[in-house]
């Protein structure tokens, strides 16, 4: 008999629970559609990406990231009231490695993968290394879609240039990458090399590149370390963590006039890299007391929290990615901390808006990649059904450098490094020439803020 | 509950309730075989192909026990209980038991369910450590001895419900037993030492004769899992015998036993105390007892109520109530 | 601790291992109330491996992933009342507040505890008519952990058009805002404080109750301590064991809800693996099959780890849990407070 | 294993025994093989054995079109069977063989790369490769891989010796914690280990340098041009490994060590009461697991060249466990197979659109793999547990002689009574040997 009852209490508790969801399913939509649309990151298991490997969704910060849009009211009560409005990362300004402000040119001038029609060649193609499957995807699909984007315009413009992009998976995974780095190379006729994607997969292949000669050219992996290693065909196509992390210690000290900073780092090789430079910049304004160290995967962070209390700083400054700056943030507000709160690329995802909601507010976001322009995310859109992410800009720049060069008649490894060294010119979302180790010559970050 | 628990907290009942369903102690059967095994093929051995010396019975009991004593301090005390009284928790299960095993005979410890029988073989065979008293083997207390060192001193037991490696051919199973005197460890088995491959030579053929010897000889290569019930019974005498024990312990060897093995056994259980091995039986059937033993130990409620041969036992008046109190068909 | 001893061993300095123990003499009540929260979450999804393991001697290596359903399960109600996550608060009176958390309480209770019974109608219960050994349950129950962890990740967001599941934590909805009710010493106790230590000794109280006092109760214990005599006394095997999953799913589906009040990020497919570990760490430190243990064990978890990290740091908080497991077992496998299901002390 | 009939001088009788004529054809193919098998001298074994081996090492290097991998390189995968293949004949002694539920088997694994990490690579405090260190940068994997073996088989036993007096289900939550203290460790002692930026430029065996591979074939970027890359002698040095640690366990598993092993994992109290010391015993297993995990490692860190905590997640440690468990649980070639299938079967659909008629998306596929292995491990618990290739071992020196003795009346048997054997078992089996 008891079995009997129990039995039945499950079913019209089960039955309860799915009527619920079916009706919830559709109630709720508005609000939750693009839940996880903008792409993932990196959630437990970062890997040893160290480009801004939890980043992901729309960087354009345009009005397109929805992310917090409206106050849901509870249906059911009527008189739900939630606080927070529209949030999202905009923005702000693109900054010089001493904080300073720096004008932005127009983008009109930026080059086209498109060309002028007339490009003749076959059998050239161009490669993509990153993760495609895995916990880090997010961050190379969107740099595939950006990279598509590209290749679709120069396609359809040359029709006797039919250059495809030939794909392959790391998962972020430095062992993995040095099982298909040997594909990449054995495939003769891939030319140049969009990727790999994270520092640590870079550290893993790029010797067999190099050997190789195989034009690398990555579009996220920031790690300084990579342009220090001789490698003649590595290129980097955006600043390294060194002047993300620089410029943003100076534009707090300078610009904002904060006195007392509290580092928080997470423990990935990125947010370690990351928080060396910025509490070295820093100098005296980093304050050692508060300054903290968080694993990847925490979501509760109480003991840091009543730190950064005690210490009442003007700013928190969190190396890591957003997947634990949602939570971290939420929890300095709960316990009433009003410092700012800064942090970088790994942050700069529509997702920390929306797992912080309010807490998010007045965020500093620094990220070396542009903003998207709006016929770019446009286009974009339609073909990738997507909203553009961090680094789509950038690959689809990095990916036009390169159909230009095989534009230009070349067709071996060898000349499109060379044409890539040589290589001047402005893209959608900074200019482009690279100094003798493969660094940009001139990096300048974008500051973006959530409001 | 008591007993029940105090074994599991020993970690022997390996029946333990739960994931291996409702054969507890109910079950005294082969252990449940059919769980995702690959049926073997029945594989007949021809002993005297392994060692033609093996079809002489003469040698075969000699191998069986190199160093057998026959008939030497014949009446000797062996092993000696001294008070010996075991509590679990408030329950005494034991209560100052106090008797002799003699070099070379057959004792019977018998009594009525939960008479404690059972306790005091695991103290006898170091299982428990008594409460008080002591038990003396061969002239050491066996106090501090870990449970291998015990059987390496010289006390081999079999278990009532049988518990063989099921997993391992016949032979091997034999072979555990032998490696009990052997020396050689993960060194002289990784280089294959010269001493290594002597005990390797050695646990092969005391092993076959150990089988020959019990009866079984043929199937040294079958899985134990697949032997007939029988055979498992004898395999765990054969596997206790490779120890080269100076005291055998067997756990109600005929459980689940007709009346023609029952015989069979007692034949083999005389040939093992002929061949100079002391033998200590706990047994339900009072017939086998009777018919087999040189002495018996009665046991009653944790208390010792009679000691002596068997036609003293058969009629004495405590031991006939003790059995009595209890309708227990196999007191019959 | 183990990692203490290593700090003063000559290779390495003291800035390998920091540990400043006037910090937590700083925060010490707060570290404490931080730990009792984290206590009772551990606690609940303890009494789930703990009277599992006091039934069938089977460490339910799933569980972890019946506390990541409960999850869901009360997300999804709060969705279906109609709240959108956004990541803020709510603020919905008291009296509402109340019948929501109730409404999803129980969601998460319902989803967790079908979860539990069907994970041991379809994985275990073959294996049990098999008689297979213990290792086999174990290794099933990990396969079944791989199972649930990439449903959610994998095949829920196509099934639920990328609500729920994915790759991603679930965008929070937060009903409860943290709010100092009182302060004690340099802690403060928040309305989420009570809210979760209550719940906590409530829930396990009742459990405990009908554990010790109820017939249903009477034949778990049956079963714990002799399933032969308890099935020939009339007790039906199986139903107590699908009794014990069920009551174990419900508590972790409460403890689900109680995590979300307390960390509103951490809806995710793999938020639940670390938790059950120190959940079930919890259970042995206070001797598994031991329902009051569990509580203790969890508390007591909860605390220490909390004490740790305010003395070495955020990062080391997991080892802490870790290690205390890994001592416990080594020094008292058998617990604080001992083994055995229904051998109530009290 | 010297002819044992002339070595005890007793078994002479048995080429002279009669033979029931008639049956011989009827034998199943399985025991045919087996018997032919363990009929032949040792050294026609070898001479057997040793092509198929080779056979196998120039898989990655002729690649045949549906077995080759598209996404990835198939030397690379080939590499990274070999070392998953090392750890599961490890993991198979603790938990095949002797039935200990090692859970934090990827613990060992780290050990055994950090020792080389931390002793090579130039971003450590203890790089002994540098300036003033005692190693030479040629010889430095080579030097330390017998270092990591060791430690890591004293990290095995400093585990094992307080651990394995627990009870089996405690064992493997134990092993859990270990597994994770070590990977947090890692991560947290940064001015050790870098933390999450990981130890990088770690040596590897300098090798075959010449002009044309300046570094050595075992260096990242070595390639002759065609299908030889560093994968493929990574792969190579690996199986010599696997060799020689093969016949290290089997020596082992054919003595008095594998039959107490197999005893504790059957009965382990009826092993102790047997007379097995069965904490040595078991400790024994745990060493010789950590130490050959260590090996792994040590191989992991020289191929990749580039450590890091990451890589040592516990879901790792499942990842093993599968392959042991799917191959066949105390089955020496049936974890290799299972090592095979958990790292291969994920890269083969890698980068595929097509598998025989169908279009798939492979990467989806080989995104789902933790979702099929779950599955995989329930079905089979339930169905097989003994695996894909079930155990069938051997555990006497000269055990040999009883099957040959066996022999004579097997020819008896008509037909294959059982009609189980599985062919492949056997001959899997017996090549172990």
């Amino acid at each position: 008999m008891h079995r009997v009852a129990m039995r039945g209490a499950l079913v019209v508790v089960a039955a309860a629970t799915l009527t619920l969801a079916a009706c919830g399913s559709k109630s709720a939509d508005g609000g939750s559609s693009n839940a996880n649309a903008g792409g993932g990151g990196t959630t437990q298991t970062t890997e040893t990406g160290s480009a801004g490997g939890g980043a992901a969704g729309s960087a354009a910060g345009g009005g397109d990231s929805s992310a917090a849009s409206g106050g849901g009211s509870a249906a059911a009560s009527g008189g739900g009231t939630a606080s927070g409005g529209a949030t999202a990362i905009k923005p702000v300004e693109q900054i010089s490695p001493e904080g300073a402000k720096v004008e932005q040119k127009s983008a009109s001038n930026a080059a086209n993968p498109a060309g002028d029609g007339k490009a003749k060649c076959s059998g050239v193609n161009i490669g993509m290394a990153g993760a495609l499957t895995g916990a880090n995807a997010a961050l190379g699909i969107n740099i595939l879609n950006g990279a598509k984007v590209a290749i679709d315009e120069h396609n359809k413009a040359n029709p006797d240039c039919q250059v495809q992009i030939k794909q392959f998976d790391t998962e972020g995974d430095p062992q993995k990458a040095t099982q298909v780095a040997p594909s990449i190379v054995n495939d003769k006729t891939v030319v140049g090399l969009l990727g790999p994607a994270f520092s640590g997969e870079t550290k893993a292949t790029e010797p067999i590149f190099s050997q190789a000669g195989l034009l690398s050219l990555t579009a996220s992996a920031t790690n300084p370390d990579l342009t220090k290693q001789g490698w003649k065909n590595f290129f980097r196509g955006l600043g390294n963590d060194n002047s993300q992390g620089g410029a943003i210690a100076n534009y707090m000290t300078k610009e904002l006039g904060y006195k007392k900073i509290c580092v928080v780092q997470d423990d990935s090789d990125y947010g370690v890299g990351l928080a060396k430079v910025v509490t070295e910049t820093l100098g005296d304004a980093a304050d050692s007391s508060c300054a903290a160290k968080v694993k990847t995967g925490d979501k509760d962070f109480s003991a840091t929290v009543n730190q950064i209390k005690g210490a009442s700083p003007d700013a928190v400054y969190y190396a890591g990615y957003y997947a634990e700056a949602a939570p971290f943030v939420s929890q300095l507000r709960g316990a009433d901390v009003k410092a700012t709160f800064v942090s970088a690329d790994g942050t700069n995802d529509p997702q920390f808006v929306k797992q912080a909601g309010n807490a998010a507010s007045g965020a500093i976001l620094t990220c070396p990649c542009g903003p998207a322009p709006a016929d770019f995310a446009k286009k974009y859109q339609d073909l990738n059904k997507i909203a553009p992410g961090v680094y789509s800009v950038d690959a689809y720049d990095l990916t036009t450098i390169m159909l230009k060069g095989i534009d230009s008649g070349i067709t071996d490894r060898a000349k499109l490094i060379d044409y890539v060294k040589s290589y001047e010119g402005q893209g959608l979302a900074k200019d482009y020439k690279w100094d003798d180790t493969g660094e940009l010559a001139v990096a300048n970050p974008w500051v973006y803020k959530v409001g | 509950m008591t007993y029940d628990r105090e074994m599991r907290e020993e970690g022997l009942d390996s029946n333990a309730p739960g994931l291996t369903g409702d054969d507890d102690e109910a079950n005294s059967g082969p252990a449940p075989s059919g769980y995702g095994q690959i049926p073997d093929e029945p594989v007949d051995v021809d002993v005297t192909a392994v060692d033609p010396s093996l079809a002489d019975p003469e040698h075969v009991a000699e191998v069986v026990a190199p160093q057998r004593e026959i008939r030497t301090a014949e009446g000797a005390p062996l092993m000696r209980m001294e008070h010996v009284t075991m509590k679990f928790g408030g329950l005494v299960a034991l209560d100052d038991v106090s008797f002799d095993i003699k070099r070379g005979e057959i004792l019977g410890l018998i009594g009525p369910n939960g008479a404690g029988k059972t306790t005091c073989f695991n103290t006898m065979t170091g299982v428990y450590r008594p409460t008080e008293g002591q038990v003396v083997f061969d002239g050491r207390v066996l106090g501090k001895l870990k449970r291998n060192e015990i059987t390496r001193a010289g006390i081999a037991r079999t278990f009532q419900n049988i518990r063989l490696f099921n997993e391992m051919t016949a032979l091997e199973n034999v072979a555990v037993g032998t490696d009990a005197r052997h020396k050689t460890s993960v060194p002289g088995a990784l280089f294959r030492t010269t001493r290594h491959r002597d005990e390797e030579r050695d646990a092969i053929d005391r092993g076959m004769a150990l089988l020959e010897f019990v009866g079984i000889g043929e199937r040294a290569t079958e899985k134990a899992k697949n032997l007939p019930y029988g055979d498992q019974r004898r395999l765990e005498i054969a596997r206790a015998l490779a120890t080269e024990p100076k005291l055998l312990c067997l756990d109600e060897p005929a459980a689940g036993f007709n009346p023609a093995e029952k015989s069979a056994l007692m034949d083999l259980i005389r040939k093992i105390r002929d061949d100079g091995y002391t033998v200590l039986l706990i047994e339900h059937d009072m017939r086998l007892v009777m018919g087999v033993t040189d002495r018996i130990v009665v046991l009653e409620f944790g208390r010792m109520i009679a000691e002596g041969l068997p036609d003293e036992i058969r009629d004495n008046e405590q031991v006939i109530a003790a059995y009595l109190g209890v309708p227990d068909d196999e007191s019959a | 601790m183990s990692f203490l001893a290593l700090s003063s061993g000559p290779l390495l300095s003291n800035d390998v291992i920091s540990f400043d123990i006037a910090n937590l003499g700083r925060s010490f009540f707060q570290s404490t109330l931080d730990g009792l929260e984290w206590g009772a979450i551990y606690a609940l999804v303890a009494v789930g491996y703990t009277l599992v393991y006091g039934v069938l001697r089977l460490i339910n290596f799933a569980h972890s992933e019946v506390f990541m359903a409960g999850m869901f399960g009360q997300y999804a109600a709060l969705m279906a009342l109609g709240f959108t996550p956004n990541g803020n608060a709510y603020n919905e009176g008291p009296v509402m507040t109340i019948l929501y958390l109730g409404i999803a309480m129980l969601a998460g209770m319902a989803v967790s505890c079908v979860v539990a019974v069907s994970l041991e109608r379809v994985a275990y219960r073959p294996l049990r008519k098999r008689s297979a050994p213990p290792l086999v349950f174990l290794i099933t129950a990990i396969g079944a952990s791989f199972v649930l962890q990439e449903f959610v990740h994998f095949v829920l967001p196509n099934l639920t058009g990328q609500t729920l599941g994915g790759v991603n934590a679930q965008q929070p909805i937060k009903l409860v805002n943290r709010e100092e009710l009182f302060s004690v010493g340099d802690g403060s106790v928040s309305n989420l404080t009570l809210i979760l230590v209550l719940s906590a000794l409530v829930l396990t109280g009742i459990t405990d109750i009908i554990v010790n006092r109820t017939k249903f109760g009477r034949g778990i214990r049956a079963v714990a301590q002799d399933p032969t005599t308890a099935t020939l006394m009339g007790v039906s095997r199986e139903r107590v064991i699908m009794l014990t999953f069920a009551i174990g799913g419900i508590l972790a589906g409460a403890a689900a809800l109680l995590y979300t009040l307390k960390i509103p990020n951490g809806i995710i497919f793999n938020g639940g693996f670390i938790l059950g570990i120190k959940a079930f760490s919890a259970a042995v430190l206070g001797g598994i099959g031991n329902l009051r243990g569990a509580l203790l064990g969890g508390l007591i978890l909860g605390v220490a780890e909390n004490w740790g990290q305010y003395i070495f740091g955020n990062n080391w908080k997991d080892v802490i849990a870790f290690a205390l497991l890994v001592l416990v077992l080594m020094f008292r496998p058998t617990g604080i407070l001992g083994e055995k299901l229904g051998r109530a002390r009290a | 294993m010297s002819t044992p009939a002339a070595a005890s001088g007793k078994p002479q009788a048995r080429a002279d025994q009669p033979k029931p004529a008639g049956g011989k054809e009827k034998i199943a193919i399985g025991d045919r093989f087996r018997l032919w098998w363990n009929s032949l001298s040792r050294p026609t074994q070898w001479a057997v054995g040793v092509p198929f081996i080779i056979l196998l090492a120039l898989l990655p290097v002729v690649r045949p079109p549906g077995i080759s991998t598209v996404g990835t390189d198939f030397g690379g995968v080939m590499a990274q069977f070999g070392m998953i293949a090392l750890i599961a004949i490890g993991l198979n002694v603790v938990v095949g063989q002797t039935g200990l539920l090692d859970l934090g088997y990827v613990g060992f694994y780290a050990v055994g790369a950090y020792t080389v990490g931390l002793l090579t690579s130039p971003d450590s405090p203890w790089n002994q490769t540098g300036d003033g260190g005692w190693l030479s940068a040629k010889w430095a994997w080579l030097a330390v891989l017998p270092i990591a073996v060791a430690i890591t088989a004293i990290s095995g036993l400093i585990l094992g010796t307080p651990t394995l007096r627990l009870r089996g289900d405690y064992l493997a939550i134990v092993t859990l914690g270990f597994g994770e203290i070590v990977r947090l460790l890692a991560d947290n002692l940064d001015t050790l280990t870098r933390g999450g930026q990981g130890l990088s430029q770690v040596a590897y065996p300098r090798l075959g340098e010449s002009d044309t591979a300046m570094n050595g074939v075992f260096a990242a970027g070595y390639s002759n041009g065609g299908n030889i890359n560093n994968g493929v002698w990574w792969f190579w040095l690996s199986l010599l490994l696997i060799v020689l640690v093969l016949l290290g366990v089997g020596n082992l598993e054919r003595s008095r060590v594998g039959r107490s092993w197999v005893a504790i994992r059957e009965d382990e109290d009826a092993a102790e009461i047997m007379g097995v010391p069965t904490f040595r015993f078991k400790l024994w297993a745990f060493v010789i697991g950590a130490g050959i995990g260590g090996l792994s490692g040590a191989l992991y860190a020289g191929q990749v060249q580039f450590v890091v905590p990451t890589n040592f997640n516990v879901i790792n440690s499942m990842l093993f466990l599968c392959a042991v468990v799917l191959g066949g649980q105390g089955n020496k070639l049936g974890v290799i197979l299972g090592a095979f299938i958990v790292v291969y079967l994920p890269n083969y659909f890698l980068g595929r659109t097509e598998f025989l008629w169908w279009n798939i998306n492979g990467n989806a596929i080989a995104d789902y793999k933790y979702l099929f292995f779950g599955l995989a491990l329930i079905v089979l618990m339930i169905f097989r547990p003994q695996g894909l290739i079930p155990v069938r071992q051997k555990l006497m020196t000269y055990g040999r002689q009883i099957w040959l003795a066996a022999r004579g009346k097997r020819t008896k048997f008509d037909d294959n009574p059982a009609g189980s054997d599985k062919p492949g078992s056997t001959a899997a089996a017996e090549v172990s040997r």
